[in-house]
């Protein structure tokens, strides 16, 4: 720990932070003394112990800003600066969720617009902002799937999830109360077909599958799948968390798929802000439309203004979501990207951002094992298997990269290929950072072969060496006291 | 933004993938499911069109700041210290990753274990989690918890939660087989004789709040009581963390579990989002945390470190089996709750709880002076108050606005039991002049509206 | 802010000094010298108090961007790229002093270093320095050190440099016994037939500048020659960097010096500063630089590193035989200089010059069309020009002010021998809607003159 | 070089940013090809990775937000961050100086009102807020002085200036065209009063004073070289770049002094910036008044509302000495800065700096020798006489302190102390610090007797070892090519 905790920078007395004076008289109607507190074990410190405490923190970070950052499943990419500029403005910030419809048009006109926009991209009818991160998209979807049935008065109990999907869609199949049903992948990567078919039964409310998955692959069938579903009844949930290869390419909803949520987080330049906040928007064909989440941002024309207004009035809907409407100064940066990219600018993205993936792959595969050797999407997963012949495991790898700075991809994800690393470097890496990034990994190969125990005790150049997570969880130390 | 790569770049990259254009790089997608178009989007603007038409919308926007604004109901105007934007807009903290690589996270890993113990220093409470997207929902998971931890299906809540989050728990509960069943309100405050009334052997656990969405503390100890005579969990919820300042914690009045918001905590208002919350409860229950947990450590020569822990409870280990599918949380609005935290300190804290209170207190009794408008509920309040109006509060609420006032939250939609009431907020951020131009203001508008209805 | 200090602590180090109270620590200042009653001074102010202050304040400026203009005149409005605030103000840039430590101060280092190269890139020259206090001064030193290179005393200046400019240098020389000379001009431009008449044994070098504060582009190529042929320097000025995106530098038609202002470069106009001034100079004369330099050199291991060089021209080594009594200088601004310069690249400030020059043509043109105004000089210009305004100019930009139009410079005042003449700026900001908004209030205004004079 | 060149990582083509389309035709009308570039050799990157690279080199940097920086002389203070959240706002920053008068009442206001505090502090009758900084203060101060005694034809060609005076100092008098005259310090370190009545004569234009000194120490003849250069019918110069420790304590013109210049970038908490930008405001009594720079603000009351404006009709005015105004949105910090303290806090500020000065100074007297052992001001000076007997040298044992994580003093300043050591702590570092620092700087000269090639090979955590000075000065490659 380089840096000491807050906690123990305090002393006692110190004060960091200075009131406006109290301009009224003080209260003698006072709260009942038994409800008064006794003892507040807050730090207490100066402003510029703080401001050095947090920056000397940022520091000890690996970023977007500062690395390469090819962490599989999580896009990456840079979040352009103007977007937080514009997320600032106070017009934006300065703003209650409870404030009078005229006094809120530029907000609601703000995400009427990203709507729209988002269903387009999508290719679905409608489209909520409301779910705060991909996973509560999930959920929603599902509770959507839910009440659809629910009306229909069909009992439908399963969820099918392909073992190539991301861990939120069983975790969130089972908190709305499905049975999760796991098919597995077929030897090109993709869902089984045959073993789809067993699965199917008129009790699946749905399928949910991500793709590209989290292989990086397109599932060519995706049209068999979506038929196959549909033919019994079942509703196709698009876990469009990867949409970034596909924008402007395809869309789900053009897949037949009938929910779909994308990560504003991940494709659309949301800042990380070290695992979140991110948003999770849903889109919907007609037939879910009426479950949406309440409210939804709607637009009336009325004497040549423009009317926006949030409407409450859905009957079917499945109700809130959450508090409010949505993460907003997100929806402000999603927007901002959407217009700053336009049609064009969009496809390229997919494009590139697929390029940059396998030009990775095809560079890397003569070192690492490549389970699935086909053209990629956005992003691979190589396995370690080689290395492990020499005591060298994914993880030592990816402490290793950190050395050449480099944050490590995602590894032991996804949970089907042994030793996984999973590498998605996103559109916005040149090549020349790429070509750099290959010399590390193939220097780092190398090491493994002739130096496994280089490779096992790294990292050498970050503040701490490898932490003792058996240690962490075996004696949870969550709170300092 | 432009993309990095030329086209010579381009071309060099196709031959070793060994490809001669960018469309073979999608032969994987069937033909059929293509988009044979453009897609139907604007035409793409530069920094200088973004700047303007974002200035523009934003224009479109009346912010709180010049206006006079009484209104909290759940999300509340705090100062919030310079340095808190400028320390959670750095780079490295925003755009990071979860901090699943220890060793190339320690600034965002213990910025977030400081921002677990100053939740739990606040809340009176042992562990919390590492955010959760906000009150809402941090308070769904916890009627989870609950239900998990007494092995129950019904949960009690009080009707003095905040009713966005008592529909949020209410869409959350669908698919899970547990119901939520309201307690009935007596002065504002939760009623105990009807709690008693309601317990029975499904009871999984009882929710309050206090101080509640109408403002009014909670007798919460006895509650507390209440639930370990029955041995289920008691659930606080908090819209106002600040209020700990100078009230008893919710640890300290017995609750098992707390999850509420931590907007105030140096979030501003943003039309609702982001904000951040959390989910704290005593030792016993770390293992039934939803979402992630940092933990202190050593490092392989034994000097502290961090890293994400107990993550078998977690999606990403456990799918369908984990406490929770949340995955991406509110880390960085949690950094900004433990820089606030830390710059006020224990005396900051102390310092705008209470001011809070005078301010709300003074105010209180200055519009029941000057206005005639009184006190709807007999119960104690911190910073926020249910007055009676004597017109129609939408009425009310639409004339003040006309005057550049945000008279406060009308309680016709949510609780129709109290036509004419109005929920008013008064932080350290209102000045006493505003407290009585609004004084001047409704004296007028109710004084002209009782010369209509003569 | 408050500061550390809790009252014990005090006490002990002052134990520790020696001494029972904070007064003792000033026995040194005599008696009579002290101040004996309190500042008059206002009561302090809270953060909060202060953002309300400042902002009352900021809302009293007319903003720029809330109107149309054409002002430029020396000061120029550009895209500023988002990037630019952002990065110069992290805290690890803008809150370090001077890198006298080489080892602890790489950053700030690498990027003056950067920066230097970026600016001589631009202009054509070999070697520039750290930066300076603005284009005025920067100007007023390279007049001292063209009177140094020549060792003469006599500063022949083009009346096409911006008046204030003239007036800063005038001001500097003061002390000097060097004196300064105005060369007419003809057309806009530096007259060349003057100065040939002007040159004399005394002069010490020649101070012009294209595009000039006229915004005509001078033949800078023969007064070069002339110089040459005299052996004394060309000194050249620049207001505008970005012209030299699509016009040949300063160093490629043959200035031996380029002094001037770097505000197009990524700095809000800021009510006149800060700004940055920069100096650039043909290699030879490294070692006549005022300020700072900093120099690639090698770590002890070898490595490539940076470091202030050649200090012994600096006040700090050499007292009063210092080239200059600069030290402090515009350091961040320079960054924002070199983050400006990076993000745009070649063909960003291609582009921004090529959108100005056509941008300012069409201006033009349309205005001459619409309204009848004239230009007033027949020389080429980049993206300033004077027109004549057939009313005082100065009743001219007051009425379309009035329309929410700044319509420019009014040159009566520093150039009396231009009755009507307005000086207008168009850069890649200003809109075609702009412009032809420009020619609807300028027709209106002219036509009800012109009834009025009937 | 951690981080390569922003020119090496450039790649032809590439381009960074985007410009809106020329939104009106081409221009048929050009310039004449020859005034044409051919080439223009900037960098060409991608907007990451110009973020990237400056965010790293930030990262090399020390500064005030990151470490103790007590570097002597310097004032390094903690800078508000409120004040760089008010200094950005739009209606400061958006504003051109040529903006008819109506529409810069804000500004004009704002540099009103500094002018007043600052007289108020300074004691002085009228300040300009031009000077961008310190030297160019003392050189506007110097040119008042001059055309002061033009008018009254006095033809004084020297200025004396102690042999403890700032760099700037002299410099400032030779640029002015001044011959410069150096007294000697006393023993206690003030100004030698013999020496100082020797040179004193009609020749004499002025006395500049950097007060407190730069060995930290008030002048305690303060009044008596005040008398005596008064005398001669000299004029005084306070060089009160060091006012910190005297604010609201005591004021330049109550000792008699006629010009003071102030460094809002040291005492007034303006961020230093890497260097710059600063301002020097300067201020006079009524006898230099006339020759003040123009333009001045002035206000005048007109039908109950205030009105402020530019005063250019100066007649004896010195002329303008910076284009403009001076260095505007500093002038917003400084004001910022003196409204949150008021008169009781400006003092508190005084006194803190100087007890945490003198607590340094107490605690490390014993390791370190001290030449002038008398209580200091703001800070004071050591000698590393006793290390250099082990051969360690004071600018290793600075080299030595960044292995320790601080900042380094001065050194080799002022130049009358042998192997100077200047420590600057300010008030707004905590006694924990100072403790930090104290151990650091004890372990030091006790590695300079044990271990002093230790000490001599520092530092060893920085991202660069020593560098070679010697070569860059020899060989100066001042720009890439
Ligand atoms: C494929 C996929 N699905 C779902 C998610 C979950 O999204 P979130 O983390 O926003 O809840 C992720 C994010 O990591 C993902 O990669
Ligand atoms: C005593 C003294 N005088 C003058 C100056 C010069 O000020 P500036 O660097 O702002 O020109 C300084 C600053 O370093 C100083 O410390």
């Amino acid at each position: 720990m380089p840096e000491p905790l807050i906690f123990e920078k305090s002393s006692p007395e110190r004060k960091g932070y200075l009131f406006s004076d109290l301009d009224v008289p003080i209260s003698i109607d006072s709260i009942p003394p038994d409800a008064l507190r006794e003892d507040l074990l807050l730090p207490e410190l100066s402003e510029l112990d703080v401001v050095r405490h947090f920056t000397r923190l940022s520091q000890e970070n690996f970023s977007i800003d500062t690395h390469f950052y090819p962490l599989g499943s999580c896009t990456m990419k840079y979040n352009p600066k103007i977007h937080d500029e514009l997320a600032s403005l106070p017009g934006f910030t300065d703003l209650h969720p409870f404030q009078p419809e005229n006094q809120i048009q530029g907000a609601l006109e703000t995400m009427f617009e990203l709507q729209n926009l988002l269903a387009e991209i999508t290719g679905m009818d409608a489209v909520s902002l409301e779910p705060a991160a991909g996973a509560h998209g999930e959920f929603t979807g599902l509770l959507m799937i839910q009440a659809y049935f629910k009306e229909k008065n069909e009992l439908r109990h399963k969820v099918i999830v392909p073992d190539s999907s991301h861990g939120t869609n069983p975790a969130t199949a089972a908190m709305a109360g499905y049975q999760v049903v796991q098919v597995p992948s077929n030897s090109k990567g993709g869902v089984d077909l045959e073993a789809l078919k067993q699965s199917l039964s008129e009790d699946v409310a749905a399928l949910m599958l991500t793709n590209p998955n989290t292989l990086g692959l397109f599932d060519e069938n995706i049209l068999e799948i979506s038929r196959l579903v549909h033919e019994k009844g079942g509703i196709l949930y698009y876990d469009g968390a990867n949409l970034n290869p596909i924008l402007g390419i395809a869309r789900p909803g053009d897949f037949g798929f009938d929910v779909v949520h994308v990560n504003l987080h991940k494709t659309f330049t949301i800042p990380h802000g070290g695992g979140g906040p991110g948003a999770g928007p849903v889109g919907v064909k007609e037939i879910l439309k009426p479950y949406l989440p309440v409210p939804i941002v709607k637009k009336r024309t009325e004497s040549a203004a423009d009317w926006y207004y949030l409407d409450h009035n859905c009957p079917k809907s499945i109700g809130r979501i959450k508090a409010y409407y949505g993460n907003f100064l997100h929806l402000v940066r999603g927007l901002a990207y959407i217009l700053s990219q336009g049609a064009f600018g969009l496809k390229k993205i997919a494009e590139l951002s697929v390029l940059n993936a396998n030009y990775l792959k095809e560079i890397l595969k003569k070192y690492y094992d490549l389970p699935y050797d086909r053209i990629c999407q956005h992003e691979f997963v190589l396995s370690a298997k080689k290395q492990k012949e020499h005591g060298v495991k994914a993880s030592d790898i990816a402490k290793r990269l950190l050395d050449y700075g480099f944050h490590p991809p995602t590894v032991y994800f996804p949970l089907i290929v042994e030793e996984a690393l999973m590498i998605e470097p996103t559109e916005t890496e040149s090549k020349e950072m790429l070509d750099k990034f290959t010399a590390a990994m193939i220097q780092i190969a190398d090491e493994s072969e002739k130096n496994p125990s280089l490779v096992k005790g790294a990292p050498y150049s970050t503040p701490i060496s490898r932490v003792d997570e058996v240690m962490a969880a075996r004696k949870p130390n969550l709170c300092w006291c | 933004m432009i993309l990095p790569h030329t086209e010579s770049e381009i071309k060099s990259m196709l031959s070793i993938v060994g490809l001669s254009s960018l469309e073979e790089l999608f032969r994987d997608i069937p033909e059929e499911a293509r988009l044979k178009r453009d897609l139907k989007l604007p035409l793409p603007m530069s920094e200088a069109e973004l700047r303007k038409k974002f200035k523009t919308l934003a224009n479109k926007n009346h912010q709180l700041d010049d206006q006079i604004s009484f209104l909290g109901a759940g999300v509340y105007r705090h100062h919030i210290p310079a340095i808190v934007p400028a320390l959670i807009s750095r780079g490295e903290f925003a755009t990071a990753y979860t901090p699943y690589q220890a060793e190339a996270s320690q600034g965002t890993l213990q910025a977030i274990y400081e921002y677990q113990s100053l939740i739990c220093k606040l809340m009176g409470m042992e562990a919390a989690n590492a955010s959760h997207y906000d009150g809402s929902t941090a308070l769904a998971e916890a009627c989870f918890m609950a239900a998990e931890i007494s092995q129950k299906s019904e949960i009690l809540i009080s009707r003095a939660i905040h009713p966005h989050y008592r529909q949020v728990i209410q869409t959350y509960l669908k698919g899970s087989g547990i119901s939520l069943l309201e307690i009935p309100l007596e002065e504002g405050a939760t009623s105990k004789d009807e709690v008693k009334k309601m317990i029975s052997a499904k009871t999984a656990g009882v929710v309050l709040q206090s101080p509640n969405f109408l403002g009014c503390i909670e007798d919460t100890a006895s509650f507390s009581e209440l639930c370990k005579q029955h041995s289920f969990p008691l659930v606080a919820a908090v819209n106002e963390p600040l209020a700990y300042g100078i009230l008893k914690s919710p640890g300290e009045v017995g609750a098992d579990i707390v999850a509420g918001e931590g907007q105030s905590l140096g979030i501003p208002p943003s039309f609702g989002g982001p904000h951040v919350g959390f989910i704290a409860v005593k030792q016993q229950y770390i293992r039934k945390l939803p979402g992630r947990l940092v933990g202190m450590t050593l490092d392989s020569k034994g000097v502290p470190a961090f890293t994400l822990t107990l993550q078998a409870r977690e999606q990403h280990i456990r799918r369908e089996k984990a406490s929770s599918n949340i995955c991406t949380n509110q880390s960085l609005c949690a950094v900004a709750n433990a820089v606030y935290l830390s710059v006020l300190g224990k005396q900051g804290v102390q310092e705008a709880a209470r001011q809070c209170y005078h301010k709300a207190h003074y105010a209180f009794q200055e519009w029941k002076k000057e206005t005639g408008l009184t006190l709807l509920f007999k119960t104690h309040f911190f910073h926020e108050f249910v007055l009676q109006s004597p017109i129609k509060s939408e009425k009310f609420l639409y004339d003040m606005e006309k005057q550049g006032i945000l008279a406060g939250y009308s309680l016709e939609k949510n609780y129709p039991e109290f036509p004419g009431g109005i929920l008013l907020t008064v932080t350290e951020v209102n000045t006493k002049e505003e407290i009585l131009n609004f004084s001047k203001k409704a004296q007028k508008i109710l004084e002209s509206q009782k010369c209509l209805n003569r």
